[in-house]
């Protein structure tokens, strides 16, 4: 059968070695070598949050990864089950606590599909530009991490320093650094405050003037930086498409999928921009794409700053919010990939069932098949290239 | 008074008191150190580092040490207690002992060995047992792991290590530490990290590997390894490896000093200090000390497989070829 | 507190010295680095340069237990964590310190309803400080490491002086302290919210290709009245074995869950 | 080795879509709407439905899979999506409370932590999966599947419940 096959090519491709040199098995067994077992995690300083590593180590090399997750399974599912269709938004915002704006603004729109209703179209500009600025508060300290993890603890720093530079922006306009609850079902809490479109329009142009001397410069010359990551978990194409991954794992493969291009929501349909590519599909290429959409975003902000319509950013849809029943899905572009919402209505107060796919839980099946062959410090990099976030993947 | 001044002139009296006076030297450089250490990252990462203890946090390692002191010192369960706590000893020890033949100034040396450098590179490679001792006697898998990788490493550069210095002992002609400086003499481009650039070079960074800094900090490895050899020491045991580390790293440094920047000679006639030339020597060591600081905050870590490349196709390589330059040169003039 | 607990009545060498101590490990706390949830990244931002908690001399955040001071239960504690942050914290050396950062970990927060959700951090390990916040803000936690700097210099419920859970009678008095072990190994207020549910009737296991034995990551948490059961029940099995009178439905049952073959599930009531 | 995505009108392509499942198996129910191919077919039929969605019409992407706890059967949803603005829903109801199908992780190797998630959370069983354990919970010691309706966590907060 046509799927058998694949299987077969599937493991394969399982024990190819990748970078490091496999000690045969029979060779293992007459010498009477034996492999470690090692357990990485769940409390591991490069472990994105709580992931444990099943390692089976053979001297430095990795021979076989099985990861565990569900160290922080909160139940969220559940709980969207049981509450009402606008207190859930609290809850999607702890899914992905790094680009949480994203989170929210999946959900909303799955609600609005069900209920059917128009967005005022500033609450939509404002809603992309608080998502892109997402976007750069989760990218910069993604490429931060990476080095962390690769031993320069410097750049985390500078990368922080970005991101509390934003979390006051954020604070400005809804009132929370981190857990923003601004995006509302049918549009948002509240309108910009005065004079926000200036102080984002300056801060948009200083961080285009830093990122050259405070990341770049830093970064991509650095000879222990390419020899860390050039060629270090590679992924052809078609197993990036054949894993399911979304974001910038796929991207850096050089398959040119972005939901805001392709399945495009809100205010994105007005927006030029560019779906950034790297055909390298190595770790080094990740930090790239990460880059690159970081200039995007900016590229992005400023359209809308440029153009923001004017109007009310919040329908009018009563207290009391009963879908018809039926299926709502939304996809949106977040920071890690394709994150898409399901809420199915009964027609009552609360959903009936809410389904996050969240892009982490899909691109981290990656581990187990690319980091067997590499090299045990290798794996720090290839998780600075999936960049999962513990809340994401466990839900 | 005069009997005690003159019981310092009995040898093994002076060499006892001069032994007790360094290692008070370089236990307190260990706690000057990571204060240093942070204040540097401090600000290197654009904040402050410790300002709260003390005048602008200078009494942050005596709460440091303090804590360390009265902290549970825990071994685990199935580890090999003798070899657990022997480890730290048997690393902090051969750090302390390179100190007795480091010339501070022209009289001022413990011992002045006739084959100081020989004492220095059979002292140093000692330091890996106390390595391989931590890791074994843990009984973890990571600290297993640090404790192989920081013996291959150590071992593996010891050869740079040794091949760099054998063209300043070609160019003096004796093992002595105090005979190098001497033939450096006072002068800032007759000191031999001009004529013996590459080996300068291949030292410092031998060195750096020797002492486990970044980017060679492989046996640590924090965000890979957790630590590793030194993952399950907690309390007093820990801390005597890491003032073992800081005095490893101070020692290279003041070798460093010895062998190619002139140990306390003056970059300048004129600016000879007389009997406080040690100054010089200190402010060299301090410079060396914190390019050190300023490496491990700027790069990031190598990999296994390419810290071997580096040391046995890059550094061998460069030390044996500009061996021969040195006494192809010795020949002609 | 240590040696120095051996005199009873406080005298001039202990009072000076607790006080030296004391200054000590208030002035060096060092967190591990354990990062839960979303409060992990305000606990990071608290640690970078806007914020920088190493002001304080705890800025060093150690990778290792055996190395740290102070535990930051950085957000939501998951049953299956619960059992992870235990060992941890019995991993850190003496004296140690908890502080409870946010709401999830103070009690259980926005996912108290949960059912895998613990709902706090203190029904495992002893807490010393709570900050609250979804997520508390940096400076929050600066607060909360300064209160327990305070603490620490009263030299107020530290170390062994620090709460345990006791047997109290009805006057007041302590009957006896709880050991350690059992107090941590306890999960209250999980059990009566499982009752009345249909519990599970049957366990698919297909053979596995290639994969690890099941027992490797099967590992979890296991509450101490459910291990009880667990050994209860293999005893009984273990006799029913031997006398040889197993039930031909158990049998089944147990073999199926063995050898279940790829292509077809066991037998899911065993009626074969 | 690179990989061809679908190109053309998108219309064009959701209707050769909707006619190339049709073609090839009975199904229950099929509509077109906006840019979605919603699709109805049995449960024994979705490995099928699925590989030539992807072996035939090229839609390389399987972007999740739901499961619905309907108490008393379990509606599953597939959703597809050629990454270039076409999706494809499969839907498919099976009956009964303790539901058995087959695994699609020959087709979409993807599909293995989604399956194993609905393992986890509703007790589905995939027969062929080449690695069915709980991917959240433990394996033992906790014998609910939290996602059922039938396992309830605390009293539900409604509108008039907060009057």
């Amino acid at each position: 059968m046509l799927g058998e096959e694949r299987r077969a090519e599937h493991e394969g491709a399982l024990t190819e070695p990748a970078s490091g040199r496999l000690v045969s098995p029979d060779i293992r067994d007459e010498f009477g070598l034996e492999t470690i077992d090692m357990n990485m995690g769940p409390q591991h300083p490069a472990m994105h949050g709580l992931l444990r590593l099943i390692l089976e180590l053979d001297g430095e090399t990795v021979v076989r990864c099985d990861p565990v997750m569900g160290y922080l399974h909160r139940s969220k599912e559940k709980i969207s089950e049981n509450r009402m269709y606008p207190a859930v938004i609290p809850i999607t915002d702890r899914i992905d606590y790094m680009h949480n704006i994203a989170m929210e603004y999946g959900y909303c729109l799955a609600v609005e599909e069900l209920l059917d209703v128009e967005i005022p179209p500033r609450a939509d500009a404002i809603r992309a530009l608080m998502n892109e600025f997402g976007r750069i508060m989760s990218h910069i300290p993604s490429i931060g991490f990476l080095l962390l993890e690769l031993g320069a603890f410097t750049p985390i720093l500078y990368a922080f320093r970005e991101r509390e530079r934003i979390q006051n922006i954020f604070e400005a306009v809804t009132g929370a650094r981190m857990m923003f609850h601004y995006i509302r079902i049918g549009g948002l809490k509240a309108d910009l405050p005065e004079g926000m479109p200036e102080t984002m329009w300056s801060y948009i142009e200083g961080l285009e003037k830093r990122l050259q001397p405070d990341f770049v410069d830093l970064i991509e010359g650095n000879e222990i930086f390419i020899s860390r990551t050039r060629g270090i978990g590679k992924i052809t194409q078609e197993k990036a498409v054949e894993m399911g991954l979304t974001g910038v794992p796929l991207r850096c493969t050089g398959v040119e999928f972005d939901v805001r291009k392709h399945y495009p929501y809100g205010w994105y349909e007005n927006l030029d921009f560019d779906v950034i590519t790297d055909e390298a599909g190595d770790v080094e290429a990740s930090y790239r794409v990460r880059m690159g959409e970081v200039r995007q975003s900016i590229r992005m902000i400023k359209q809308i700053l440029e153009n923001l319509p004017e109007g009310e950013v919040l329908g009018d849809l009563g207290r009391r919010l009963r879908p018809n029943e039926g299926d709502g899905i939304a996809r949106v572009e977040s920071a890690r990939g394709e994150y898409a919402v399901h809420v199915v209505s009964d027609g009552s107060d609360t959903p009936y069932r809410v389904h996050y796919r969240t892009p982490c839980t899909v691109n981290m099946q990656l581990l187990q098949e690319i980091v067997p062959g590499h090299y045990l410090p290798d794996i720090m990099p290839i998780m600075g290239l999936i960049d999962p976030v513990s809340g994401a993947w466990d839900k | 008074m005069q009997t005690v001044l003159n019981l310092l002139e009995v040898e093994p009296i002076r060499l006892l008191v001069s032994f007790g006076a360094v290692l008070f030297l370089v236990l307190n450089l260990a706690a000057v150190l990571t204060m240093a250490e942070r204040k540097v990252s401090g600000y290197i990462h654009l904040r402050f580092g410790p300002n709260r203890v003390g005048p602008r946090g200078l009494l942050q390692p005596a709460a440091d040490v303090f804590k360390l002191f009265t902290k549970e010192n825990v071994s685990p369960g199935r580890s090999d207690l003798w070899v657990f706590l022997g480890a730290p000893i048997a690393m902090f020890i051969p750090a302390a002992l390179v100190w007795l033949v480091v010339p501070f100034a022209p009289d001022a040396v413990v011992a002045d060995l006739n084959v100081a450098i020989l004492f220095f590179v059979a002292i140093t490679s000692i330091g890996a047992l106390g390595v391989v001792m931590a890791g074994y006697g843990s009984r973890s898998a990571f600290s297993l792991l640090g404790a192989l990788r920081g013996a291959a490493q150590m071992i593996s550069y010891e050869v740079p290590l040794i091949l760099s210095l054998l063209g300043v002992v070609m160019l003096t002609g004796s093992l002595s530490l105090v005979d190098v400086v001497q033939a450096q003499g006072d002068t800032i481009w007759t000191w031999y990290f001009l004529p013996q650039l590459p080996m300068f070079v291949t030292f410092y960074i031998a060195g750096l590997a020797e002492v486990k800094r970044v980017p060679f900090d492989l046996p640590e490895g924090e965000s890979e390894i957790v630590g590793g050899y030194m993952i399950e020491y907690s309390g007093m045991t820990w801390a005597l490896i890491q003032a073992a580390e800081f005095a490893s790293m101070a020692v290279i440094s003041a070798v460093t000093v010895t062998l190619f920047v002139g140990g306390w000679q003056p970059p300048l006639p004129f600016l000879d200090l007389g009997p406080f030339n040690w100054v010089w020597f200190g402010i060299k060591t301090a410079l060396i000390m914190f390019t050190f600081q300023w490496i491990r905050w700027s790069v990031p870590r190598l990999r296994m497989d390419q810290l071997m490349d580096l040391g046995w196709k890059v550094l061998v390589p460069v030390t044996l070829i500009w061996l021969f330059v040195t006494a192809g040169a010795m020949l002609v003039f | 507190m240590g040696v120095m607990q051996q005199f009873n009545e406080p005298n001039l060498i202990t009072t000076s010295t607790d006080k030296l101590f004391n200054w000590a490990r208030k002035n060096s706390l060092w967190p591990l680095q354990f990062g839960l949830a979303c409060c992990a990244i305000e606990m990071m931002s608290t640690g970078m340069a806007h914020n920088d908690l190493d002001r304080f001399g705890a800025g060093f955040f150690a990778a290792s237990p055996r190395q740290a001071d102070v535990m930051i239960v950085s957000g939501t504690v998951s049953t299956k964590m619960a059992e992870r942050m235990t060992r941890l914290y019995e991993q850190m050396p003496e004296p140690k310190w908890v502080i409870a950062m946010g709401a999830c970990a103070i009690s259980g927060g926005p996912f108290l309803d949960g059912y895998s959700v613990l709902m706090g951090a203190d029904r495992v390990i002893p807490v010393d400080v709570y900050v609250p916040g979804c997520p508390p803000r940096p400076e929050a936690l600066i607060f909360g490491i300064m209160t327990l700097q305070k603490k620490i210099e009263r030299d107020q419920q530290v170390g062994y002086d620090r709460p345990r859970p006791a047997l109290v009678n009805e006057d007041g008095t302590i009957n006896e302290y709880l050991p350690e072990r059992e107090y941590t190994g306890i999960s209250e207020g999980k059990a009566p919210r499982l009752e009345g549910i249909r519990p599970l009737q049957r366990t698919y296991v297909f053979e596995r290709a290639g994969m690890p034995p099941a027992s490797q990551t099967d590992v979890g948490w296991i509450p101490a009245e459910v291990k009880q059961k667990l050994k209860e029940e293999a005893k009984v099995k273990k006799a029913a074995e031997k006398d040889g009178a197993g039930s031909e439905i158990e049998k089944a049952a147990a073999d199926g869950q063995k050898n279940g073959s790829p292509e077809e599930p066991a037998d899911p009531k065993g009626t074969a | 080795m690179a990989v061809t995505l679908p190109e053309g009108d998108l219309d064009a392509r959701l209707s050769s879509y909707l006619d190339g499942l049709k073609d090839r198996h009975g199904l229950e129910d099929s509509s077109v709407d906006g840019n979605i191919v919603l699709v109805w077919v049995r449960p024994e039929d979705v490995p099928a439905v699925l590989a030539t969605a992807r072996e035939t019409l090229g839609i390389l992407h399987l972007s999740f899979i739901t499961v619905v706890d309907c108490q008393g059967s379990f509606e599953l949803t597939y959703e597809l999506l050629d990454l270039r603005g076409g999706q494809v829903r499969v839907k498919t109801v099976v009956e009964g409370e303790e539901p058995v199908i087959q695994t699609v992780t020959g087709i979409y190797p993807t599909a293995n932590w989604h399956e194993r998630e609905a393992y986890d959370m509703f007790g589905i069983a995939f027969r062929g999966h080449p690695d069915l354990r709980r991917l959240y919970m433990w394996q033992d010691h906790f014998d609910h599947h939290p996602l059922l309706k039938s396992f309830e966590i605390s009293t539900k907060r409604t509108f008039e419940g907060l009057r």
